[in-house]
């Protein structure tokens, strides 16, 4: 019985007049950028005559297992998952890859299986990237770090890759850390009540905040902004959110880590259209997952701030020049591109 | 010494605030049957509990010997292990289980390893039957009428064959018919040598059933006596420690021409069973008449008024005139605001909120009166109810105090209270005097008298066929949903009263 | 007094508009389900129904299955288990390090997770049962608690991977032959059950129903085992966790309906008053509920860890709510002494179905939230139309 | 306050010791919190107490405690509120898209708020009071229906910034003579109250409390107040969003305490069916009382969006078991009929207290979770046991 069911997978794999299906898995919606990720990629595979069925999981490993089951199970050619958890997923990607069907991990990796492709930035240069920027500016003096969610892989990624650049200046005295927290679901209010407990517990001396994305940035420079500190304490931030970068025209963040979605999303959609034809891919780098070599894209993510602004994010239409500035002076803005 | 099966001796019993028992003594013989008679509030039930083990040992002073061996209770399990079953005040029943559940509930045939259900259903069939309840084992007790969950309640106890047995008011829901039944099984149970401890407020069924009453008051033991050397006039004496000249203070009064409640041709459907609950009632109240309802245990008495006073969920059809204007009521608010009160015969699940405070309870329907410019007056609202409270000889430390905590008696004067300080035209009392005291019966009567003499109209359902007979102008009876008799009071008797309940035909 | 003849004047099955009428009051959640299943069979051109998805389904159902076996005797008892999603990924955790980092056998390691779940609950039936504290507060402190010491001992980090033998638990299937042979054995079950039953009813003397009606149910029955067990054996076959979940569910409705404890929940429930002054024990009573809810939480923790071949830090965040959800949906009353574990079991299924449904039709996923919401409203409110 | 107040004074308490005893209760909470206070205190050095951090605390604890203040009220009538949290969210998103799409002013924005609280409000209401769907499905339903809603109209994004009018809602403070002047305006008030209560009474011949009881309250009410406001004047003064939060408590204690509709919630809660008897209107005062939560979630997703200067779409998570719990921990009984708004107010500082001092004493994350959840248990045993 079951073998029928086999039977006309493998078939659809081989057909190829027949209209390309691409399951996309999306680990949640609460992050703005996931919605730009999704947008793209569909954008992008349809243009490539592909249909693209998509799920989002809320966050709920259990729940993204189940709908990559579902997906499996409606004859889709090529799979593309952005992992809640990179160690969670083995066992039905085990299933996609005993169907045939490739399986390329987005943005975060897929440990312990076997997978077509990887398309990612690096988390840890993400992180390493925060910090540099931060370190370049603020070489001495006082640091917080402000966490992501306890219960995410990724915020100990990024962590992990700020400590590479802090810690040697920990270490030799330059740098001290006054505070290390963590804002549950990368929470913008547990943020911003975090930063006011720390300003109030530090009597503002504090030189620099280590945010790990844009979103507890957000919550943060609130508390700064309340203590009139905005704009004058280093803040770093991740992905390059509309809010984020508008924050960036006026001043009041630092940076943040602009990985350039359109391009992973292009990219992995090319990916999976190919695999799903059968085409083998070729990359220029591999990455082990604890099973195999994964063929690695690697797409560097770009430091954004106030200087190339318009350089990055609006060059790349990720947001508009009238998005961005709108909260600018007109005088003050930078010419239109 | 003489043949004591219990004694308990020097109990006193604090609860915060109050001292329930002060110093109790109280010893029964075996195989009697042993009044325990006291006002609202004297201590009795709190004396058998303490017996029972729900108050455990450690939380009282003083000593209980069983067949001369004293007993350190420290739950009712233990009780029970000992032969001592009780059936308290309020039902302790499981609403949403069946009947057998009910009856077998912390039972041997429980405890097994695997219950077996056919012989559990088959058992509680064999009891009912015994008692001779048409029951099904397998209904929900929640369906039952507060009655019949009574008489459950009673055969529940009887299932544990225990050998000191106490009822702790059993009668106060029952029929005159229900009752008669339990007495037959008293006896019987007294012949096979079970001893009895009996609490209630029915002075008669106490003159006739029992072997000794021992009198409560205020938390002490007043006396024990032999049933030969008493009379129901000198136990109300003891009992509330002045004379009471006559049980039943009817006034005659003057009856108004005036109708002020008339019903025509009323039925009710109740929609759950599609049964006609009600079939083609009329009658008319009076302005200051007292109507007395009589009949047998649901014969709709509770239906028709309530459905009146639009608490009821099913189909009316039908006339409802006050002060001869026709009027529609569809929900209780409707009913008040054409002045009817009601006060349902379950105090405790129609009557109170029982998390709430007494002053609370008793302006919870007249809120408006204490209120100024639609805000709550406190001061007010504490002299409304300190007034009413006091008018009905409210015993309260606090007007504070939840009415949880109220003794029976109590707790039914702060429903009335509540249902007075509306000042109604129309006055329902359902099964007023359940488990009251003969003290407060006697101002819950007078308090009647009070209020027709202002012109109150007031109909007065009761199972009691005495309290009827004694306070009504005139006594309609009810069976099956309908009318089947109409007597003045100058007319009625006892057995023609029965006679219509149970179906026969009345003479106009 | 004839009791024969009591006792047919006294029960009320034998009226057949009351028979017929109870039977479609119990039936209706069913019938909300066929026609869940139904138009998302429709919206979805069969996929829905398709052996393959009908096994996907069951499995994606399985873990709050379990969680919802047990939320159903808590809330019956009169209260509330807000940390079995906290106490889900701590157990499924501890199975994790167990196995990965000390390199336990997959034996050992699911019952450490099940033990630890009891414990776990017999820590918070301790302050529910014997210092009063209510149970909501007790598992929202619990929820934190656990997820705290999660974060702890695993130091955020993902524990992977499992071995083998612990990743088949929850992926794996029974072989065809093994299957048909346990819904054989199953229907024999049945089948000599109602014979002794009757016969036994007999013996004693009890009214019965008719035949037709025993026999028809028995048939009926068997037909859905055989058409289940045909179904899931055209996939895989029975998938490990719904064969786990169902022997689950009949040990525990056993309890519940067989044992002095299962009564005494419902009486504690239904009126603590009265079932104390029956003389049950309602602190120990209470203190077992709990920690058999945390040993199913143990149950469903290996589980999922099993079927993501990891324990990770969020893990189970938020399952009480969907376990609640599937009793409150399975007629469960939140005020204590009602309700059943078949009913919380279809709950499970029409959550689960509704999930798998609109993921099948890749609904956007704002309108999945919409549409899920709404449907639990609407299931709800049918079921209590037809119970009026 | 002061109205809450009155109501417990209001009965003739001759009994000294009583009335002794039954202060200690009430007060229990406060000591626990006063306890809290000085533990971390202690443990920062001083800091937890200082003027900024108590004006941190106190705006920190302000939309919990508006959600709170209805949450009572839909608890004292026996019903829940899940929803609150997907409402903050979705109401803040309404404002922010309003104003920063729109270009609506800051009043529409919040009326615009607000008012549709309200009407997700009316439509739970309904549901539940109409339909006789129970709270907890309609409101589980309602998360996730008005969180897929919030997605949708927000596309995912974060809505952003706000007009500075509307910034200043959550992050201003009143300016220091203004403070003062409101403080002595209420302790006025409070004398006025307490004089003219103390007179109504003894016209009416009822007893009174003596008079060092009553104005020793009052002298030491007065204190607090003034102790209060100095403080926060010493940094920037009264924060606006603890003002919105005193002024609703007012007025819901007012209606709770003072109005027929605040007195049949607490007899709908306490027993539905005396109170149907006692020709209450169940289903409409039900409705009103989910409108109001409604509102109030309105005002809280107002205060959020503002305090955050932007509306995000995973605002409000989770808010609804804090509320929930500010309310249990106050004293507030879940099966309804019991509870008061100045008890959910202690709860809510409460829990702010303990997540404000550990994150000034920059515990680990994972101590955090568990060190709340053991105060929280904690905190209501000790509740518990003094009520004893
Ligand atoms: N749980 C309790 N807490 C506080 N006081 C109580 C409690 N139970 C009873 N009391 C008080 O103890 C006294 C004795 O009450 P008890 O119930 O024993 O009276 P009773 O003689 O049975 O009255 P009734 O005839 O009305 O049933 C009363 O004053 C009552 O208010
Ligand atoms: N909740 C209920 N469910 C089913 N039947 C009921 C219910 N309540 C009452 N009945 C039935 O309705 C009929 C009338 O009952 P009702 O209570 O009006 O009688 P009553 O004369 O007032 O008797 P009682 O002395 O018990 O109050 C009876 O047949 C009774 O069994
Ligand atoms: O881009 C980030 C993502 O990688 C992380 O997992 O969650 C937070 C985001 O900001
Ligand atoms: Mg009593
Ligand atoms: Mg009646």
């Amino acid at each position: 019985a079951s073998e029928d069911e086999n039977a006309t997978n493998v078939s659809g794999d081989g057909v190829s007049d027949k209209k390309i299906k691409i399951g996309l898995s999306v680990s949640d919606l609460t992050l703005e950028r996931w919605q730009h990720d999704n947008d793209f990629f569909v954008e992008k595979a349809e243009e490539l005559g592909a249909e693209v069925l998509v799920q989002s999981a809320n966050g709920d490993e259990s729940q993204q297992l189940s709908q990559v089951q579902n997906m499996l199970s409606q004859n889709i050619d090529a799979l593309v998952i952005i992992p809640i958890n990179s160690d969670a997923l083995s066992t039905v990607v085990d299933q996609a890859k005993s169907e045939g069907i490739p399986v390329v991990a987005y943005d975060r990796l897929i440990n312990g299986t076997d997978i077509d492709a990887y398309v990612s930035f690096d988390n840890e240069q993400v992180g390493e990237m925060q910090a540099e920027y931060l370190v370049d500016i603020v070489p001495t003096g006082k640091y917080f770090l402000m966490g992501g969610s306890p219960t995410d892989n990724n915020a100990k990624m990024f962590r992990a890759g700020q400590m590479n650049v802090i810690q040697p200046l920990v270490d030799n005295g330059d740098i001290e850390i006054i505070g290390d927290q963590w804002a549950k679901d990368w929470g913008a209010n547990e943020a911003l009540k975090i930063m006011e407990n720390a300003l109030t517990a530090n009597q503002n001396a504090v030189d620099a905040v280590v945010a790990s994305n844009d979103s507890t940035a957000g919550g943060a420079i609130q508390a700064l902004d309340s203590q009139a500190l905005a704009g004058k304490i280093a803040i770093s931030g991740q992905d390059a959110d509309l809010a984020a970068v508008q924050r960036i025209a006026e001043g009041t963040q630092t940076m943040t880590v602009y990985k350039p979605i359109k391009e992973i999303a292009n990219k992995s959609a090319e990916l999976a259209v190919d695999l799903a034809k059968g085409e083998t891919v070729t990359t220029d780098s591999v990455v082990n997952n604890g099973k195999i070599d994964v063929p690695f894209i690697k797409l560097d993510p770009i430091k954004v701030d106030k200087d190339n602004l318009v350089d990055t994010v609006i060059k790349d239409n990720f947001h508009s020049y009238d998005d961005v500035y709108k909260n600018v002076p007109e005088n003050d803005r930078p010419p239109r591109p | 010494m003489e043949n004591y099966v219990l004694q308990m001796k020097r109990i006193t019993k604090e609860f915060p605030g109050v001292r329930a028992l002060d110093n109790v003594t109280f010893s029964v013989r075996k195989g009697e049957i042993h009044a325990l008679c006291g006002e609202n509030g004297a201590g009795k039930s709190t004396l058998m509990k303490i017996l029972s083990g729900v108050y455990p040992y450690g939380t009282y002073d003083g000593e209980i010997l069983i067949r001369g061996k004293p007993v350190e209770f420290k739950s009712i399990i233990e009780s029970q292990n000992k032969g001592v079953s009780i059936i308290y005040q309020e039902l302790a029943l499981v609403e949403e289980m069946t009947v057998a559940e009910n009856l077998f509930l912390g039972h041997d045939l429980m405890r097994a390893k695997v219950i077996d259900w056919d012989t559990i259903y088959r058992e509680a069939q064999k009891w009912l039957d015994h008692i001779g309840l048409k029951i099904d084992p397998q209904m929900k007790v929640g369906d039952l009428t507060v009655g019949k969950q009574q008489l459950i309640e009673i055969t529940k106890s009887l299932t544990k064959n225990a050998d000191i047995l106490i009822l702790d008011e059993p009668t106060a829901a029952l029929t005159e018919s229900d009752v008669e039944i339990l007495m037959n099984l008293l006896n019987e149970l007294r012949s096979k040598g079970v001893t009895c401890i009996y609490i209630s407020h029915k002075l008669g069924e106490v003159m006739s059933l029992a072997n000794s009453v021992t009198i409560l008051r205020d938390g002490q033991s007043i006396s024990t006596d032999p049933i030969e050397d008493l009379t129901e006039e000198k136990i109300i004496t003891k009992m509330v420690g002045r004379e009471l000249t006559e049980l039943f203070p009817f006034e005659p009064h003057t009856i108004s021409e005036e109708n002020i409640l008339e019903v025509k041709n009323y039925s009710v459907i109740d929609r759950n069973v599609n049964k006609k609950v009600i079939d083609n009632a009329s009658f008319i109240l009076k302005k200051g008449e007292i109507l007395g309802i009589s009949g047998l245990m649901g014969s709709g008495r509770t239906e028709l008024f309530t459905s009146l006073f639009g608490g009821f969920k099913g189909k009316q059809t039908g006339t409802v005139l006050i002060d001869g204007r026709e009027i529609s009521i569809q929900k209780p608010a409707d009913a008040i605001k054409e002045g009817l009160a009601y006060v349902s015969e379950d105090r405790k699940r129609y009557g109170l909120i029982l998390e709430m405070d007494i002053m609370k309870n008793s302006t919870l329907v007249a809120l408006n009166k204490v209120m100024k410019l639609k805000v709550i007056d406190n001061a007010l609202e504490v002299k409304r109810a300190t007034e009413i409270t006091r008018k009905m000889k409210l015993k309260a430390h606090n007007l504070e105090a939840k009415v949880s905590q109220l003794s029976g008696g109590n707790q039914q004067k702060v429903v009335l209270s509540k249902w007075l300080l509306n000042e109604p035209k129309v006055l329902i009392l359902d099964e007023p005097t359940r488990g009251i005291d003969v003290g407060a019966k006697y101002e819950i009567y007078k308090i009647m008298n009070e209020l027709v003499s202002q012109g109150v109209g007031i109909v007065i359902i009761s199972s009691e066929l005495p309290e009827v007979l004694g306070m009504s102008d005139r006594i309609l009876v009810m069976s099956e949903g309908k009318f089947t008799g109409e007597f003045s009071r100058e007319e009625a008797t006892q057995e023609k009263i029965m006679t219509c309940a149970t179906g026969g035909k009345s003479h106009e | 007094m004839n009791s024969q003849k009591q006792t047919t004047e006294a029960n009320p099955k034998d009226n057949k508009g009351l028979s017929f009428k109870f039977d479609l009051q119990s039936y209706t959640l069913i019938i909300a389900l066929v026609l869940i299943a139904l138009i998302f069979g429709l919206l979805t051109g069969g996929e829905f129904l398709s052996s393959r998805n009908l096994s996907n389904l069951f499995t994606q159902m399985s873990i709050i299955s379990v969680l919802a076996i047990g939320m159903t005797l808590i809330i019956v008892s009169g209260h509330i288990d807000l940390s079995v999603g906290s106490l889900v990924g701590l157990t499924g955790a501890v199975a994790a390090t167990l196995q990965v980092w000390f390199g336990w056998n997959t034996i050992l390691v699911v019952l450490a997770a099940v033990v630890t779940g009891a414990i776990v609950g017999l820590w918070q039936g301790w302050w529910v049962a014997y210092r009063a504290v209510p149970a909501f507060i007790v598992t929202l402190g619990g929820m934190l608690i656990f997820r705290g010491i999660l974060i702890g001992i695993s130091k955020g980090q993902t524990v992977a991977p499992m071995d083998e033998s612990f990743k088949q638990i929850g992926n794996s299937y029974l072989p065809y032959s093994l299957g048909y042979l346990l819904a054989l054995l199953s229907i024999a079950l049945l089948i000599f059950w109602t014979i002794r039953g009757r016969s036994k009813r007999k013996s004693m003397g009890l009214s019965l129903p008719t035949a037709t009606i025993d026999y028809g149910k028995v048939t009926m029955y068997s037909f859905f085992i055989l058409l289940a067990t045909y179904l899931l054996n055209r996939y895989y076959g029975i998938p490990v966790p719904i064969i786990i979940v169902v022997m689950l569910a009949a040990i525990f409705i056993f309890i519940s309906t067989k044992t002095s404890f299962g009564r005494y929940i419902y009486a504690i429930g239904g009126n603590v008053e009265a079932a104390a002054l029956s003389g049950i024990n309602i602190k120990r009573n209470t203190l077992s509920v709990f920690v058999l809810m945390g040993a199913l939480s143990g149950v469903a923790g290996v589980l999922l860890t099993s079927r993501l071949n990891a324990a990770t830090v969020n893990a189970g965040n938020m399952y009480e709510l969907d376990a609640i959800a599937a009793c409150v949906i399975g007629g469960t009353s939140l005020m204590g002494g009602r309700g059943k574990i078949v009913g919380a079991l279809i709950g499970a299924l029409i959550m689960a179905s509704i999930d798998n449904g609109m993921s099948m039709m890749n609904i956007e996923t704002f309108w999945q939230y919409i549409v899920k919401g709404l449907i639990l409203i609407f299931a709800v409110w049918i079921d209590i139309l037809s119970k009026k």
